[in-house]
């Protein structure tokens, strides 16, 4: 259902897809951050979004550079390394009509970052948190992530003793209420995944294995595009249907595929690959992830998804006007309030 | 209702040697054991008898069960400083027993609960004892409550024996539980009995009384970290952020009680703001980051520790040019320090908060007035210039109770800086540029998230930057953009408040002082000019300072900088201000977790201007 | 095997207008194709000449495909610092041509490979191309390694050109690659063919010659960063806890390889150390606390961010007297600011790092040897004096390759301070205390969790504490713990290592640096003495300063402090230190990024004493 | 089997209990902290512990007051908010032969301390960590704390909008080898578990429901003794059998009871309650806790354990001779060694 007067390079929202991308990529050839960068302009420009109603948000790293690589006409803060929630977070408070995208590295997840990544996902913030995840330290050239595999070795740096940590499993630990895993070699279905968590009200969590090439992309390393491709098991194919367009689902209405609606009325169609699986229930979540663990496979797919929990800014019930656009009179009480309450000071 | 005993309305109070209104009482007793709104009551009640009155809370880093002064000074010329002396003493806590009866200065007067088995061994002062808990034991006081209440006895009895108007206690009571009548009735019920039992079993004494006055009308009893909370809430304060700690918490919950007050939204009913409890300060700040930089007027709150925490944030807020307000209610470090005194020992850290080439520009109250104007003016100066604004109160001034002129509704609306919507941007030919200094003064045009302006979208960052916020390594641009924040830095200069000077004709000697150290500061001059020794006065407001602070320092031969910290802070900022003038200079520390007293800035002056 | 070309054989070098052994390189490619590594045989093969050469890494941060630039330097005299001025430069990469073909000196030399198609505008320079991808293609070079060898087509090229031995060139490469041939003969192959094509194809020139000289082999190649850890590793550090970050890993990653081999217990084999990589700068420090307190030989090294958020555990191991070692390889600040760009930013903060009144500790490395010996001896410093010990290196020192004296082994024993252990407590007839001042030093005596002395046991705090470690907020006891802190604190200038001092008679120009500048200050005050003014020089090596920086001060008419930052850091601490002399203090900063250069130095001094 | 020839007062290591005291409390009457504290003396004093050869760690708090009040004989840092595991990691290696015990609530763990937490779970350090959980934070006046549960209601707070942290499940997630919880009113358990975690080589996570009695003690509260008393669900009996008596044990071997051999040779007996419960099953454990946050009800008991991970000591290879008591020929290598690395250098 195209609209026949518009050009064909250009959305619903009138916009080309330039108008999606960012600066030049800085990063290394082959990077998986770039792909993935690829696949939010992608997602961006095919969901009709108007980048003034987004927001970008990073920390510290290699990914938390790559916001400057999409999404030119977004509003931006480039924070410090492991902060970005505290900073998403305020600013999510200035205008909460606009959606964050959230990009963050596994060094500035789950290691500097830990404390800030369990709160804000405790808070709800409505923001979707892209962990770009390579078991390494990219911009300061290599060194171990808390999230690198046992035994992974690495130039300089010896053997990691220690077992990693998994991002989806802290999430679910913390009651995220959209948890997903992916895979950079996997353009598709992380712009699938994108894309429904573009259209969830709340946090979304988004662990995409994104190998660097430069660094940990050693075929046996469990964070490198060979592995990836070799261990990649999808819970499920993933299909993201937008508003408009529900006709189109009919078809699928049947018993091997589960169809998860959104609360834009969007809706996510996820087809069974191996078992059935229901991203709706907690334990199998658990369960998936542990098992996943000890068989040393690369689950991806949509993993948790629960839709009902308010979102930080719903519970602070602020005015639809955007805070940062309220003029002097709604903000400063009137004269007569400070005389009562020097009255009250005894 | 007048006082129980006859005795008291006889005006003789005035006889030789009496000390009225004019003398300072200090109550010991155990923390957690309701003390507190006993000492708040008498206050009060000297207050509505229009007494000048200052009270020092004195405590603990414990919730219950340590000993814990309270220190009333009855002031008929309007000192509300801390005096060393203490002319009657209360003891309740055996565990203080013997500190609090060596502390009573000769011939004052120490009174003493007797279930307090201890003999007394001077003889230089009077000592009386009374019946606390047979007084409340006799009152039909619940059982749960009687411990709480035990410690109204000794309003009762000091009531009676100084002359505290027992209307005025009443509704200092009324006041306190807010017109609850079940609590009023229970506490004043046995204040009353006690102030029975004293006239009918204790020797009435001349020594030391108070007697009405009109000096406190024109004032307000509060406390320094209500004063800020509701400044920032008549600043506008979209969001405050805060992790608890003292003695900064009761700033944040002070907002959570005025804000869901004053600040529903007249149009929809909602709440303009939002305070959020952070998971520590690194987050607090963090938000107040984001919050600034999204176009809120954004502050958090806290104390030494915290600023620690802060301190990479710091370096952000001020090299991206973030307007943010942090309030740094200062308690005595280093490091966990003592928690519960008060102290001005984060000046030096706050001034150069942040690695690399940082300057701070600090906001310094000196009275709780004060800390509501700092409360709304803070975040103009912040939106002003671009750059986080400290404000560096401290416990005396923020926890304690002081008498204080009533808030002053802002003069002036509210300064937003410069600030491009769409339609700014619409109107304008040549391209804006996050960081291009069109005005010349250092201060760019900022666009805030939400702008739907194709043009108005910018990636803020803490790493070099341009003109237009792209990233560069390039030198020039380094320094070019160095050289812009210090010009910023000196156009601060003529937004900071002014010093107060007090500089009568042909003065030599200046004393240079700020925050809560003021009142000491004015009755040690006092006490100086008693000595013929006259003084001027400049009490800072504001870091960096204005071309009258270097007058200030021209115009004296000798200038004395006093301050509670251990290294003489803002001597050493003075110093870096003015090295040329540091010969004249000294400075006076005190630093011990009591709040100054004049004698003893006195003694030091008069030391070396003998 | 001597240079390809006959005609370099012929000592007809000296002629007119040549510059023998002194012009400076710059290679422009880059970063992440391999450059470094023809960069680094270049300059090995000159220092092999016995040549004094430096070279100064310029790079972008990021990992891959930015411009980055190498600028090596010739100087017969020994001269190391950057100079502004390159006589030849190399061109590998499209996206900085125009750059790098502009900042060719007038009357130099440029060259660029064949396969940048661009024309070229200037006549006041020689410009040649060269094949660099037809000789690594004609190279029997395996593909996947043919983009990084073919950075080693200029390292051939340049040879030829201006006469670098290829015997040295291959002993450089033999050195790179640890022996192993392969790796060896195909860069070695693809630099030969260069040279015997540039012999065949270029024009031979004789403005700028290398020709072998004996003035290196006193000297080793190394970097800051690797010295510290080996100074480190020899001060018998037991505990290394460390973040990543630019440009402090390369210190951490060097303990990574020297530790396993040179300390493993000589008894059982086993490690006599460990080092952790923490989860952030916090953990990091407070691992180091951990150790330091249980005593161990515990340090971290970090840079400017990493320094901020270590303020609330400074403040902890400042005011609990735990020894610890801190690195500071400064880069460029505020904030993330130029994390690839040198830089003395740090000082004032660290100076007084920590909430509440704290003085610290700073040492300050001023040649890559002096890491090494900074390495150990700052150990010694944080044990004798329980206190953090601050090294502030910067990027240029830890990271660049510097020819340098060789490692001097420590002179003297490890001094572990004031420790003492079972049989000490058993000698004692007086009771011990933890912060007692038994020797009126300041310094008190510490015992270690292990000692199994039933008296030997106390319980640390950064909260008020007694002499016996108990918790206290008695005032007193406050102040008294103050004054004791403040006592060791000018203790430590005895244990301080000296200023390095060059005062010849009669020079009233004096001049004060440290750090990494040194190399441009020596070169600058040559130029100055041509232009007939004498300076005297202070390095300073360490705060709190000695009786000697005083005098050097009181002994001369102007002090020039020079420093990287932004506002005269330096300058602002010997003001404080000593205000009565800043009249003649004149502080000079440059703080773009690059390394300071002599004639900037120069100029500047000039201006001001013409 | 006491020791006939020793006076009744005094344990095996000739020492009486008051040698295991500490100061006076200066925590609030009647404080949940007070009776841990009482626990852990009991059970250091009956284990026949030397307390030379502890250590105390704690962070900021009015739980982390309470190692004042134990263990006078014990070195201990007191350190800051939020940063005790990092202070312990580094002490640790001081003397590893040393057992820790570290006290903290839940503020100083789950909020400011939630990174610290994870990653000294992670590197398994040999630790006994009693997180005193109250919900709120004691010693700034009763403030929320990340665990308290949601809907909790505190003066000049309000209404706490956020789901509770439950630090066990935290635990879990980042492999923590020993994790339990128990309740302050339950004295008998708690002094068992201490004494077992005391047994446990690694990582052991205390999660204690410690009334604060001052800020957070209603009924409905579930952090306050009514509540506690009211929803305890032990899932066993816990007896700690110590080394010696293993004579003892041969009774309790029945399908009833679990029987758990430490590594330092004592036994723990867990006796069945309710439904049969395997600690060394992680998904049990997870169930187990999502299945009590649900019906709301205080389980306690051991949740999970594993003894066969190596500590983080263990990792680094150090020799038996405690770091700190190494002498400098074993510290600085001989000179010829620094001749050969400067030959090296070029
Ligand atoms: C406070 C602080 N510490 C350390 C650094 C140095 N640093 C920059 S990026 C980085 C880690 C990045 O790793 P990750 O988040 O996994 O991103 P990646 O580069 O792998 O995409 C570190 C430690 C910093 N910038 N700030
Ligand atoms: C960096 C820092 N921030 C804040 C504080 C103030 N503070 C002291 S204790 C505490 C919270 C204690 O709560 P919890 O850990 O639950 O211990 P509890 O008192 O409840 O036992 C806080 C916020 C501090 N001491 N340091
Ligand atoms: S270093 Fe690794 S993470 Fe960084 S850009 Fe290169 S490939 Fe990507
Ligand atoms: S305030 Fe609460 S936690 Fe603190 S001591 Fe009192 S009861 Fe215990
Ligand atoms: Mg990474
Ligand atoms: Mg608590």
């Amino acid at each position: 259902m195209a609209d026949s007067r518009r050009p064909s390079n250009v959305n619903e929202a009138g916009l080309n897809k330039n108008e999606y991308r960012g600066a030049p990529t800085t990063l290394c050839a082959g990077c998986g951050h770039n792909s993935i960068s690829n696949q939010i302009i992608a997602a961006c420009f095919e969901m009709n979004l108007i980048p003034e109603n987004l927001l970008k948000f990073s920390g510290i790293g290699c990914s938390s550079k790559s916001p400057t690589y999409f999404l030119n006409r977004t509003f931006g803060f480039n924070s410090l390394h492991g902060r970005m929630p505290s900073v998403a977070t305020g600013a999510v408070f200035g205008d909460h009509s606009l959606k964050a995208i959230a990009v963050s590295g596994d060094g500035d997840t789950a290691s500097i970052g830990m404390g800030q990544f369990k709160h804000v996902i405790r808070r709800n913030l409505n923001m979707v948190y892209i962990v770009e995840n390579n078991g390494v330290y990219g911009l300061t050239k290599g060194q171990f992530s808390a999230t690198a595999e046992e035994g992974l070795s690495l130039k300089y740096q010896g053997r990691n003793p220690y077992e990693p940590i998994d991002i989806c499993v802290e999430a679910l630990a913390a009651n995220a209420t959209f948890v997903a895993r992916s895979f950079a070699g996997d353009a598709k279905q992380v712009k699938s995944l994108i894309k429904a968590a573009l259209s969830h009200r709340g946090i979304a969590i988004l662990d995409i294995i994104s190998p660097c090439v430069t660094f940990n992309n050693s075929d046996e390393a469990h964070h490198s595009f060979g592995w990836g491709r070799e261990n990649e098991t999808p819970i499920h194919d993933i299909t993201y249907v937008p508003v408009r367009d529900e006709i189109r689902i009919d078809g699928y209405e049947n018993g091997s595929t589960k169809l998860v609606e959104m609360h834009d009325g969007s809706v996510v169609l996820l087809e069974k690959v191996g078992e059935d699986y229901d991203p709706t229930d907690r334990m199998s979540a658990v369960r998936l992830l542990e098992d996943a663990a000890a068989r040393e496979v690369l689950i991806t797919g949509l993993i948790y998804i629960e839709q009902d929990e308010p979102t930080l800014t719903d519970i602070y019930e602020i005015p639809d006007t955007p805070l940062n656009r309220l003029e002097e009179s709604r903000l400063r009480p009137a004269p007569e309030t400070l005389e009562k309450i020097n009255a009250r000071m005894f | 209702m007048t006082s129980a005993s006859p005795k008291v309305t006889e005006k003789d109070g005035l006889s030789a040697g009496a000390m009225v209104n004019d003398f300072s009482i200090t109550v010991g007793t155990m923390n957690g054991s309701g003390s507190q709104t006993s000492n708040l009551t008498i206050i009060r009640a000297l207050f509505k008898m229009g007494i000048p009155v200052s009270g020092k809370n004195v405590f603990p880093s414990n919730i219950q069960g340590l000993p814990t002064w309270y220190t009333i000074r009855v002031s008929k010329d309007g000192y509300l400083a801390r005096r060393d002396d203490q002319e009657i003493v209360i003891a309740m806590n055996p565990d203080s027993f013997g500190k609090d009866l060596a502390s009573v200065t000769p011939g004052g007067l120490f009174l003493y609960a007797d279930h307090l088995r201890f003999d007394v061994n001077r003889d230089d002062i009077r000592v009386d004892t009374f019946p606390a808990k047979d007084l409340v034991r006799k009152s039909d006081t619940p059982n749960n409550l009687r411990d709480y209440v035990a410690n109204m006895a000794y309003v009762g009895v000091l009531s009676e024996l100084i002359g505290i108007d027992l209307d005025a206690v009443y509704s200092a009571l009324d006041f306190h539980f807010d017109g609850k009548q079940k609590p009023i009735d229970i506490n004043f019920n046995v204040i009353r009995d006690a102030a029975v039992w004293t006239a009918e079993n204790l020797r009435p004494q001349e020594k030391f009384r108070v007697e009405p006055m009109d000096a406190t009308s024109e004032y307000i009893l509060t406390d320094g970290n209500t004063a800020a909370a509701l400044g920032a809430v008549y600043g506008g304060v979209q969001l405050m952020t805060w992790y608890p700690i003292t003695p900064a918490s009761s700033l944040g919950e002070a907002m959570n009680i005025y804000l869901p007050r004053l600040r529903k939204d007249p149009e929809t009913g909602k709440n303009t703001f939002a305070v959020i409890q952070a998971e520590d300060e690194l987050a607090a700040i963090g938000m107040a980051v984001g919050g600034g930089w999204a176009g809120l007027r954004a502050m958090t709150s806290t104390s030494g520790p915290g600023i620690s925490l802060m301190t990479e944030f710091a370096g952000l807020a001020y090299y991206s040019e973030t307007p943010i307000v942090v309030w740094d209610i200062q308690r005595m470090g280093p490091s966990t320090g003592l928690p519960t005194r008060t102290s001005q020992g984060d000046l030096t850290q706050v001034y150069f908060l942040g690695h690399g080439d940082t300057q701070n520009l600090m906001l310094l109250p000196g009275s709780v007035n004060e800390c509501f104007e700092f409360g709304w003016r803070a975040f103009d100066l912040a939106e002003q210039l671009q750059a986080p604004v400290y404000v560096l109160s401290d416990l005396d001034l923020g926890m304690n109770t002081w008498m204080t002129q009533p808030f002053r509704y802002p003069e002036d609306p509210m300064q937003r800086g410069k600030v491009l919507w769409e339609e700014d941007l619409e109107k304008r030919s040549e391209r804006w540029g996050r960081y291009l200094d069109e005005d010349g003064d250092g201060i760019t045009y900022r666009t805030l998230p939400g702008n739907k302006h194709p043009a108005s979208a910018w990636f803020a960052r803490g790493t070099g930057h341009d003109e237009y916020a792209r990233y560069t390594e390039d030198p020039e641009d380094w320094d070019r953009n160095m050289d812009r924040l210090r010009r910023k830095y000196e156009t601060a200069r003529d937004f900071m408040p002014d010093p107060v000077i007090d500089a009568p004709e042909g003065v030599s000697v200046g004393i240079i002082a700020y925050g809560s150290t003021d009142p000491a500061i004015a009755e040690s001059r006092d006490l100086l000019a008693k000595e013929g020794i006259a003084t001027s006065y400049m009490r800072l407001r504001a870091v960096p300072f204005k071309q009258a602070v270097r007058e200030f320092i021209e115009n004296h031969d000798r200038i004395y900088v006093i301050e509670m910290n251990h290294s003489g802070q803002m001597h050493q900022i003075l110093t870096l201000e003015y090295p040329h003038l540091s010969e004249k200079m000294v400075s006076l520390c005190h630093n011990n977790g009591l709040p100054l007293a004049a004698r003893w800035i006195a003694d030091q002056i008069m030391e070396q201007e003998r």
